[in-house]
């Protein structure tokens, strides 16, 4: 008997080839989904905070105003972080030996800063200004999410630069009045297209996607 | 057999030699790599490991410090790195030339060499490509050069001679292998159905795909080949005329010159000639091969050999006589500082070798006198390789403004990577010629007379 | 014997030019599952042996056309749709520097072609094949010649085609087992 | 060989270019071009073995200057924190940037600046536009300084002997002080001190004198000549002081005085200067300079007249100037000493300056024996200067009755042992005093030494007391001004590492060590109120927050008298006294003459260890990292040397091992050292070569006699460039003043070739685009821009090994070239940032796209995006792109990272980098409109270069507008682009050079006919 291979090596090598051919495919698919997947851009992943602060609860339980702590948001290019006083400027008031404010009142007390962990971070080579996207016409909601809806803060979007772009390329799509930028589930009337075009003629807002509008 | 002979009417010594017979082609050639590992091979093959061990060593520190330990600066920021890869990719030109141009143009003396000749293409082309990635800043990110959908959503620069590189190289070393492997096919199945152990005869039936030499298989083998062949003819052209537009498109002096892509495609063949003269004159006499790569071979070679030197020379010339021709003062202070300037040696060497050293080979004495050969191709080698510094480095170090002009010299780093990628090199040879019939016995067999066997 | 249970005859020559002489013999009694195995590829013989109409070139042609289609269409989406960009003042549809890739693309899909049609059209990889049932057959590859008939060809007889077969003067014949 | 050829190209080129020569080399030999490469050769970089690409000297000069978070694209996500404040300063607002005036003092020039803090880091210094010694310009050092307060290395801890102790340790320490001083009246108390500009500094140590009698006050500058201060005033004890207003001078004379660059006032001087440089049709006239100095510098490469004169012949040259001009002087006529081109130049200037009477000016050097400022304020007197180019202000003096005394005479009590106790005050005798080992010998006889000081020093090891002081963005003070305008210091950060400011630290000896400076400097200015009309609380509160605000003290609110009394207090009448003195005779030229001068980049060394200033090039030379004996290229040949070349310098048995620098235009046997090199305890350690060692007292700034012995190997210089010779290319267009105006007047758009492109062109965008004007008749190459660019792009330092290689980071480099012959050459300087080109080169080759050109037509460099194949840096004809060969910037040391500006990415290994024209300012702005809704005016965006530029050399704006400064300039005819052959379109474009050499000797005779 001198055949080297079994009949069925023939069928398996012409699968084997055809196995290889499908593997490189499936693989590059699975690689295309995992760097937009909320696993690998930390979208709507909460953070371990010092204090479990809920914008749900503040935001649509007590209706505060976004810019009531994140203050500079209108003027800079950062929106601000309330300081310790700007909480107990309630919490003096309610919830004042609440235990898991204890690290508030241990910060006034003591003038140590807390140490929140970011959620909505950008490399330090992107630079992005709040005063601008607010000005043109961009909510809140529509880069940071339903906060409304957080009970503890994640991210709402991948904030990949991809997903800026969808934006910088034609804000009609997101351009919402000045009036609403605060408001959450805010609902274009009559639609978006036409909203969007009348606000972003009305705004001028006509974003780069030159290198250097992020890039510097 | 009578058919053989009449394939040169002239006086030419002959492409195999007059007493092989048919069986000799099994018995030496696959003979080579079925008998046991001789010392010599041992020793060859680690010295060349040691240089790849100094290859890993140069490129681990590479990506450990930056590549800030190479000579590079501002205004030569190409140095080694560049020059290797190029002269690599010349390299590796022989051997398609020699498999695909040779073979349309019916030069049956390239039935000996190209199998050597393409094996060397695919090791020299491996050499070349580790370049890029190493030279660039952050070599983590080489990935960058591939068009694939990011989530950046943004893409490479295909007006970028670079990104030309990448495909040109790529696809080279892509067609260079699977011409290499569809030529081997049948010889696998010889070495199949030579091999004595069963271990032994299913690894190579893997790579013989069950080959059974019908005369189906060989009608649509060769067509295949002969298509293959007839891609890699162009191919091959054009990818060091794509290498030479990683300067011309650029436009410092020295670079920016449209003579660029054919004077670059004759170096190419100038120094992978010199390269297959180099390597097979030492190999054809260790493994005594001398019926089967003749004195025809070389004298052929070696007039290749003078007539691309030719060429190239005839390239120096155009630049020199253009750069005075163009009135531009740039291109002419960039000629006079080549030969003049502080890397005049530069020049003296690539003039001396690429230029003077092929003169010798319009005397046959000399192409036929194998000491004489075999130095000339060591010359052209080194003087192609220098030449490549000429061009980078001696363009690059006073361009335009004299104000940013600078120096250039390689560190021990540059020079260890260099001859690591000699080590890579010739390690990838040496398990070559162990493990693979170096000559194409399918095609030997078309040029030996036919056997008859004795009835039992 | 029974000519079902074997896949044909196999008979080995002493020189190619008796086996292209039984090839042709073979031809003209009008057997046509026959082939021929030689070491090397011999002058004369694919002429005897009928083969289907040539589509390598067409495979190769196809394949090569669309890498450059594909290449070309490519490098226009990326500059000038997907994201414009002002490089040097060059327009963003600037072709000429498109035609390089353009031309290596066609090159590579081609010769993936050219491989892959070979294989296919040779029906390889096929580590299997009755004709290695034949001890002998292992020297088709360094210095036997062969001449195999197939069980059906609607000529084959087996007394017949061995008959026919010894005419040849081979060296020797062989049953090749299904 | 090649030499026929080469003569061709010369004569076959397209352009009128003057005839340039190449190196200094071929200059000399022309034979053979091969031995003019071997000889620049010998620049070559060798191989650098493994070990010295560890560059392990400098690291800490790296780190000194480097940076922070990375660009390393890393795919896995940091965690990373917000740390809120917990009560927020309202006026705090995170992301948005805050200006304070303030000003700074460096030797006896003190500089009005506005600092730029983010959230309460100071970043950046600027100009202080209402400041009359910046007009909003500053000057290398100012620059620097912002280094030096987050430099690692400053002293941090007090120190007795080598163990750390504290601040009360020493305030008990100076109890003890007190008591016993109180006992003898001070007695052998000595206070040393640098210059003191500061009025609140020289009221607490009038306070201390005042309370201690015996105590004493002496001051030292290493970098200032003693005498001149007293030079043609009266012998009282408070010299005035000559300001000098050069807008109004047409003819000025510099004997050997380096007025733009290396004196108090130099930024006005520089300011005022070059407004009389730009000729144009509505302003065809221009001033004349004439130099006479044993080197090039600043000012002598700026000279319509510049002549190559040994440091000691300059006395004789002032004394031909005063003959020539016809004031009466017994003696035998000088003139006949010098030589051919000296007197012709002479004959020149004296001319010039008869022609233009009241509107001339002779300018005496700093470094020049009082003689020669004594006949300079004669010359100037005679030539009715006085009041209209030469003021003279008040010196101030806070009331105090004597002089310091010198650095001499404290040595010689120290040593005659009448010194029991020494208080220094930052300043460094041990390193920088002539004889400095006899000082410090002297030191040790003092049972008491303090010292307290920015950084630890050569003297601070001679201490018992060590008190790291705190930098002067730390602190509270108040500084005088060359022309007397007083400025508030005011701090801008606390101290970093709880360093303590001279007026506490001195503070604290009187006996009030809870004295705040604050307190200090504003009691200070109460009690000035007070003297004065209105001294009601809410005026003085009124006049503090506006002289805080404006970083000036409005004369008038306070003073009835100008503090800045530009007196009419001409010193003339002790003139003739002065005259009578027999002219000084001519040196005999054969001997060497070796001339100190402080450092262009380190001044006196204060500096070494700040990494910016140590790798900022020199002017002229170019030289990074170390200094060098400058020659010229005659004593050069004599001696057989080249660049680089090591030689012993002997004079009278001491001796220094120095590199030599082959310098075009340097005057004959002379030898030029720097100071403030080769210091021992500085940063990263001995960088360059100390040559104090051949300073002795009496001949500290020159001296005769030396001797120069080749030691026979190269030292390797870190120059930065290589090849000062212009190739007969186009790239500086130097015309005459009447070239310039006849231009003016044939509109000449005919130089400008046409520009064709096979490419559409672009359609015209809408918005702004960016362009930038350079004028090459108004820089004078002081190197501002290159360091103020450092601080605001956080450009990494590389260290001397990696600037030899050729990696300097600077994005905006200086070239200067030399023109003519080597002997008296012209002197070019271009500084040559991005040229921003249209068709841009680099943007082409990039693979992976980043770089590319932005709507507003920026040469867009995304670092995060770049891979560093390194082939834009190829492809640039201009060389302007920098690449991070190695992990330049520092993300390690903590307190650098405070210095970092936000606004700019820092890059990491492996990346190009280049000039954005800031675009970080551009976008700021372009928000700040947006959001305000007011559009961007002319002149609100400025780059960092235009910005520190003290000549306004350089005009940033938008093109498209033709109404703005930037398309008025690049409209005038002197415009022109770099290459323009290559078709690249640069935005940045050149002014033509021009310079006024005017009068021919015949227009000169006719001229000297009317005047005499």
């Amino acid at each position: 008997m001198s055949q080297l291979f079994h009949p069925a090596s023939n069928a398996l090598s012409r699968f084997l080839i055809a196995g290889a051919l499908c593997g490189i495919a499936v693989i590059s698919t699975l690689a295309y989904a995992y760097f937009r997947s909320d696993y690998f851009t930390h979208r709507s992943l909460t953070q371990q905070q010092p204090i479990p602060f809920s914008h749900a609860h503040h935001v649509s339980g007590l209706g505060i105003e976004c810019q009531y702590c994140h203050t500079t948001v209108e003027v800079s290019s950062y929106a601000g972080i309330p300081n310790t006083e700007t909480c107990m400027s309630c919490h003096s008031q309610i919830w004042t030996n609440a235990a898991y404010l204890a690290p508030l009142r241990e910060s006034l007390r003591t003038g140590n800063r807390l140490r929140w962990t970011r959620v909505n971070d950008l490399p330090d080579y992107v630079f992005f200004n709040h005063s601008i996207h607010i000005k043109k016409g961009i909510g809140c909601e529509s880069c940071h999410g339903r906060v409304d809806k957080m009970p503890l803060m994640s991210k709402g979007h991948s904030l990949q630069m991809g997903w800026c772009l969808d934006c910088h390329r034609d804000p009609g799509k997101f351009i919402r009045p000045r009036e609403e930028v605060y408001s959450m589930g805010y609902v274009p009337n009559p639609s978006q297209e036409v909203v969007g075009k009348k606000l972003v003629a009305a705004y001028d807002a006509k974003p780069k996607t030159d290198c250097y509008t992020c890039h510097r | 057999m009578p058919a053989l002979r009449q394939l040169d009417p002239l006086e030419r010594p002959p492409v195999i030699g007059e007493d092989v017979r048919y069986e000799d082609v099994n018995r030496r050639i696959a003979g080579i790599v079925t008998a046991p590992t001789s010392k010599g091979w041992l020793i060859g093959f680690g010295v060349a490991f040691l240089f790849v061990m100094l290859f890993m060593a140069a490129v681990t520190y590479l990506f450990a410090r930056g590549i800030g330990i190479w000579g590079v600066n501002v205004p030569v920021a190409w140095g080694f790195a560049i020059v290797n890869f190029v002269w690599w990719i010349g390299i590796g030109h022989a051997g398609t030339l020699i498999s695909a141009i040779l073979l349309l143009l019916h030069q049956e003396w390239r039935t000996s060499i190209n199998r050597f000749t393409e094996a060397m293409t695919l090791f020299a082309v491996a050499c070349a490509g580790v370049f890029p990635i190493l030279h660039l800043g952050r070599p983590w990110f080489f990935y960058w050069l591939f068009p694939y959908p990011s989530e950046m959503q943004i893409w490479p620069q295909f007006r970028s001679p670079l990104m030309w590189d990448v495909f040109a190289v790529s696809t080279y070393g892509t067609v260079s292998l699977l011409f290499w492997y569809v030529g081997l096919i049948p010889d696998f199945a010889t070495m199949r159905d030579l091999a004595q152990t069963r271990g032994k005869r299913l690894l190579w039936g893997v790579f013989a795909l069950g080959w059974r030499g019908s005369a189906h298989h060989w009608k649509q083998y060769q067509m295949a080949y002969l298509l293959l062949a007839g891609l890699a003819t162009p191919l091959v052209v054009s990818v060091h005329s794509i290498v030479s537009l990683d300067f011309s498109v650029g436009i410092v002096p020295g670079w920016h010159s449209t003579i660029f892509p054919p004077y670059f495609v004759a170096g190419a063949i100038f120094s992978g000639f010199a390269m297959v003269v180099t390597l097979i004159l030492p190999i054809r006499h260790f493994y005594h091969l001398e019926d089967f790569i003749t004195i025809r071979h070389l004298d052929n070679m070696a007039k290749i050999l003078l007539v691309t030197g030719l060429i190239v020379g005839y390239g120096y010339l155009m630049e020199t006589f253009i750069a005075w021709y163009s009135g531009n003062i740039f291109e002419r202070f960039m000629v006079l500082n080549r030969i003049f300037g502080p890397y005049w040696w530069v020049w003296a060497i690539v003039i001396f070798c690429n230029v003077m050293t092929p003169q010798i080979f319009w005397s046959k004495r000399m192409r036929v006198n194998l000491p004489v050969l075999f130095a000339a191709s060591l010359a052209i080698n080194v003087g192609m390789w220098v030449e490549r510094y000429m061009i980078v480095v001696v363009s690059l170090h006073r361009d335009f403004m004299p104000g940013a002009w600078g120096m250039y010299s390689g560190t021990f780093w540059d020079w260890s990577t260099l001859l690591g990628t000699f080590g890579l090199f010739l390690a990838l040879l040496f398990l070559f010629i162990r493990g693979i019939p170096m000559l194409s016995m399918a095609e030997l067999r078309e040029l030996v007379p036919s056997p008859r066997k004795e009835r039992k | 014997m029974n000519d079902q249970r074997i896949w044909g005859l196999l008979a080995e020559f002493d020189s190619p030019e008796a086996l292209i002489r039984a090839a042709k013999a073979a031809n003209e009694q009008g057997y046509v599952h026959f082939d021929a195995f030689s070491p090397s590829p011999l002058e004369g013989l694919s002429e005897v042996v009928r083969l289907r109409r040539p589509w390598m070139p067409r495979i190769v042609l196809i394949s090569g056309l669309s890498g450059g289609a594909s290449g070309f269409l490519l490098q226009w989406w990326i500059s000038a749709a997907a994201y414009p960009l002002d490089v040097g003042g060059r327009p963003l549809f600037s072709w000429p520097a498109f035609i390089p890739v353009t031309f290596e693309l066609t090159i590579l899909f081609a010769a993936f072609g050219s491989l892959i049609g070979m294989l296919m059209l040779n029906g390889l990889p096929a580590p299997y094949h009755p004709v290695f049932n034949v001890p002998q057959f292992r020297s088709a590859t360094t210095d036997g010649f062969f001449l195999a008939i197939e069980s059906r060809d609607e000529q084959f007889r087996l007394d017949e085609t061995l008959r026919f077969l010894e005419s040849l003067n081979p060296l020797e014949i062989n049953r090749i087992a299904p | 060989m090649g030499n026929p050829v080469f003569v061709q190209i010369e004569n076959s080129t397209g352009r009128q270019a003057p005839r340039y020569w190449r190196t200094l080399a071929e200059y000399r030999n022309k034979e053979s071009l091969a031995e003019q490469s071997s000889a620049e050769f010998t620049h070559a970089i060798d191989d650098p073995s493994p070990m010295q690409v560890g560059r392990r000297t400098v690291l800490s000069y790296l780190a000194a200057s480097a940076g922070l978070a990375g660009l390393s694209a890393c795919t896995s996500l940091p965690e990373r924190e917000i740390v809120p404040f917990v009560q927020q300063p309202e006026y705090l607002v995170p992301g948005k940037p805050r200006y304070y005036a303030t000003a700074m003092q460096m030797g006896d020039r003190v500089v009005g600046l506005l600092a730029e803090t983010h959230l309460g880091r100071p970043t950046k210094l600027e100009g202080n536009p209402s400041h009359p010694a910046s007009l909003g310009a500053t000057g290398i050092f100012a620059q620097a300084e912002i280094l030096t307060l987050w430099d690692p290395d400053r002293a941090a801890t007090v120190r007795r002997g080598r163990n750390t102790s504290t601040w009360a340790a020493f305030a008990i320490e100076a109890g003890h002080l007190r008591e016993r001083m109180q006992r003898d009246q001070g007695r052998g108390f000595r206070l040393l001190t640098g210059a003191v500009r500061s009025p609140s500094m020289l009221a607490t140590i009038g306070e201390l004198l005042r309370q201690f009698p015996e105590a004493r006050w002496h001051t030292f500058e290493a970098a200032r000549r003693e005498e001149p201060a007293a030079a043609g005033s009266p012998s009282s004890g408070n010299p005035p002081v000559p300001v000098y207003r050069i807008a109004a001078a047409d003819a000025i004379v510099s004997l050997d005085a380096d007025f733009l660059h290396g004196m108090p006032g130099s930024l006005a001087h520089a300011r005022e200067f070059a407004s009389r440089r730009r000729p144009s049709a509505e302003q065809p006239s221009m001033n004349r300079l004439y130099v006479a100095e044993p080197t090039p510098s600043v000012t002598g490469s700026c000279a319509d007249h510049r002549l190559a004169a040994r440091c000691d012949s300059i006395p004789a040259i002032a004394g031909v100037l005063r003959e020539e001009l016809g004031l009466p002087s017994q003696g035998p006529a000088a003139s006949r000493g010098l030589g051919a081109e000296a007197r012709e130049w002479v004959r020149k200037a004296a001319a010039d300056l008869q022609r233009n009477r009241g509107r001339s000016l002779v300018i005496p050097g700093e470094f020049q024996p009082a003689l020669v400022h004594q006949l300079a304020n004669q010359m100037n007197a005679f030539l009715g200067n006085e009041g209209s180019t030469v003021v003279w202000a008040d010196a101030d003096t806070g009331g105090l009755s004597s002089e310091p005394g010198t650095l001499q005479s404290l040595v010689e009590d120290m040593e005659a042992g009448a010194v029991n106790t020494l208080l220094i005050l930052d300043t460094n005798p041990a390193y920088s005093a002539p004889e400095a080992k006899r000082v410090a010998q002297a030191m040790e006889k003092v049972a008491l030494r303090l010292h307290a000081g920015l950084y630890e020093t050569e003297t601070s090891r001679l201490c018992h007391w060590n008190l790291p002081m705190a930098h002067f963005l730390e602190s509270w003070g108040d500084l005088r001004a060359f022309d007397g305008t007083c400025s508030i210091v005011q701090p801008t950060i606390r101290p970093l590492k709880g360093q303590k400011p001279a007026l506490e630290i001195l503070a604290t000896v009187l006996g009030a060590p809870l004295m705040t400076d604050a307190e200090i400097v504003r009691n200070h200015w109460r009690r000035e109120a007070a003297s004065n009309r209105e001294s009601e609380a809410a005026e003085f509160d009124l006049f503090w927050r506006r002289s805080l605000r404006d970083g000036v003290i409005r004369r008038g609110i306070l003073f009835n008298s100008e503090v800045s009394a530009v007196g009419s207090r001409a010193p003339v009448e002790n003139g003739p006294a002065v005259g009578r003195a027999v002219a000084p005779p001519i040196p005999s030229d054969s001997k060497i003459e070796l001339v100190f001068r402080p450092d262009p980049t380190l001044y006196d060394g204060r500096y070494a260890s700040n990494g910016w200033l140590q790798e900022l090039p020199k002017p002229i030379t170019s030289l990074t990292w170390g200094n060098a004996a400058l020659i010229s290229a005659g004593t050069a040949g004599r001696l057989g040397l080249e660049s680089g070349d090591a030689v012993e310098i002997g004079l009278g048995g001491r001796s220094i091992e120095i590199p030599v620098w082959i310098v075009p235009g340097h005057a004959e046997n002379s030898v030029v050292l720097h100071l403030g090199n080769g210091r021992e305890k500085a940063g990263g350690g001995r960088v360059g070569v100390d040559v104090n060692p051949l300073r002795t007292w009496g001949a500290e700034w020159n001296v005769r006699g030396a001797t120069i012995r080749k030691l026979g190997h190269q030292v390797p210089l870190a120059a930065r460039q290589h090849h000062q010779n212009m190739e007969n290319r186009d790239l500086i267009r130097s015309w005459t003043l009447d070239e310039a105006l006849s231009k003016e007047k044939a509109a000449s758009a005919a130089l400008k070739p046409e520009l064709l492109s096979l490419y559409p062109e672009r359609p015209v965008r809408d918005g702004p685009q960016w362009g930038m004007s350079i004028d090459l008749s108004a820089c004078i190459g002081c190197g501002a821009c290159t360091i103020a660019c450092q601080a605001e792009n956080n450009i990494s330092v590389v260290g001397a090994e990696e600037v030899r290689r050729g990696r300097i980071m600077h994005w905006i480099r200086l070239d200067t070239y030399f023109e003519g012959d080597p002997s008296a050459p012209g002197i070019y300087h271009q500084p040559v940032p991005c040229m921003q080109c249209e068709n841009a080169p680099c943007e082409v080759v990039c693979p992976v796209g980043a770089t590319a050109h932005s709507e507003e037509g920026l040469n867009q460099m995304v670092y995060n995006r770049c891979v560093g194949t390194r082939y834009c840096s190829n492809n640039c004809p201009y060389k302007v792109r920098r690449f991070n060969f190695f992990q330049y910037a520092d993300y390690e040391t903590g307190s650098l990272k405070g210095q970092r500006n936000p606004d700019v990415s820092v890059r990491s290994r492996g990346v190009m980098e280049k000039c954005t024209y800031c675009v970080q300012r551009i976008e700021a702005a372009k928000i700040r409109s947006k959001v305000n809704d007011q559009p961007i005016a002319d002149g609100q965006i400025v780059t960092a270069c235009q910005q520190v530029c003290p000549t306004e050399a350089i005009v940033f704006g938008n093109i498209a507008d033709p109404g703005s400064k930037v398309s008025r300039a690049k409209s005038g005819s002197r415009n022109y682009t770099l290459l323009d052959e290559l078709n690249t379109r640069p935005r940045t474009s050149y002014l033509a050079c021009v310079r006024n050499p005017g009068n021919d000797l015949a227009e000169l005779r006719e001229s000297e006919g009317g005047t005499v």
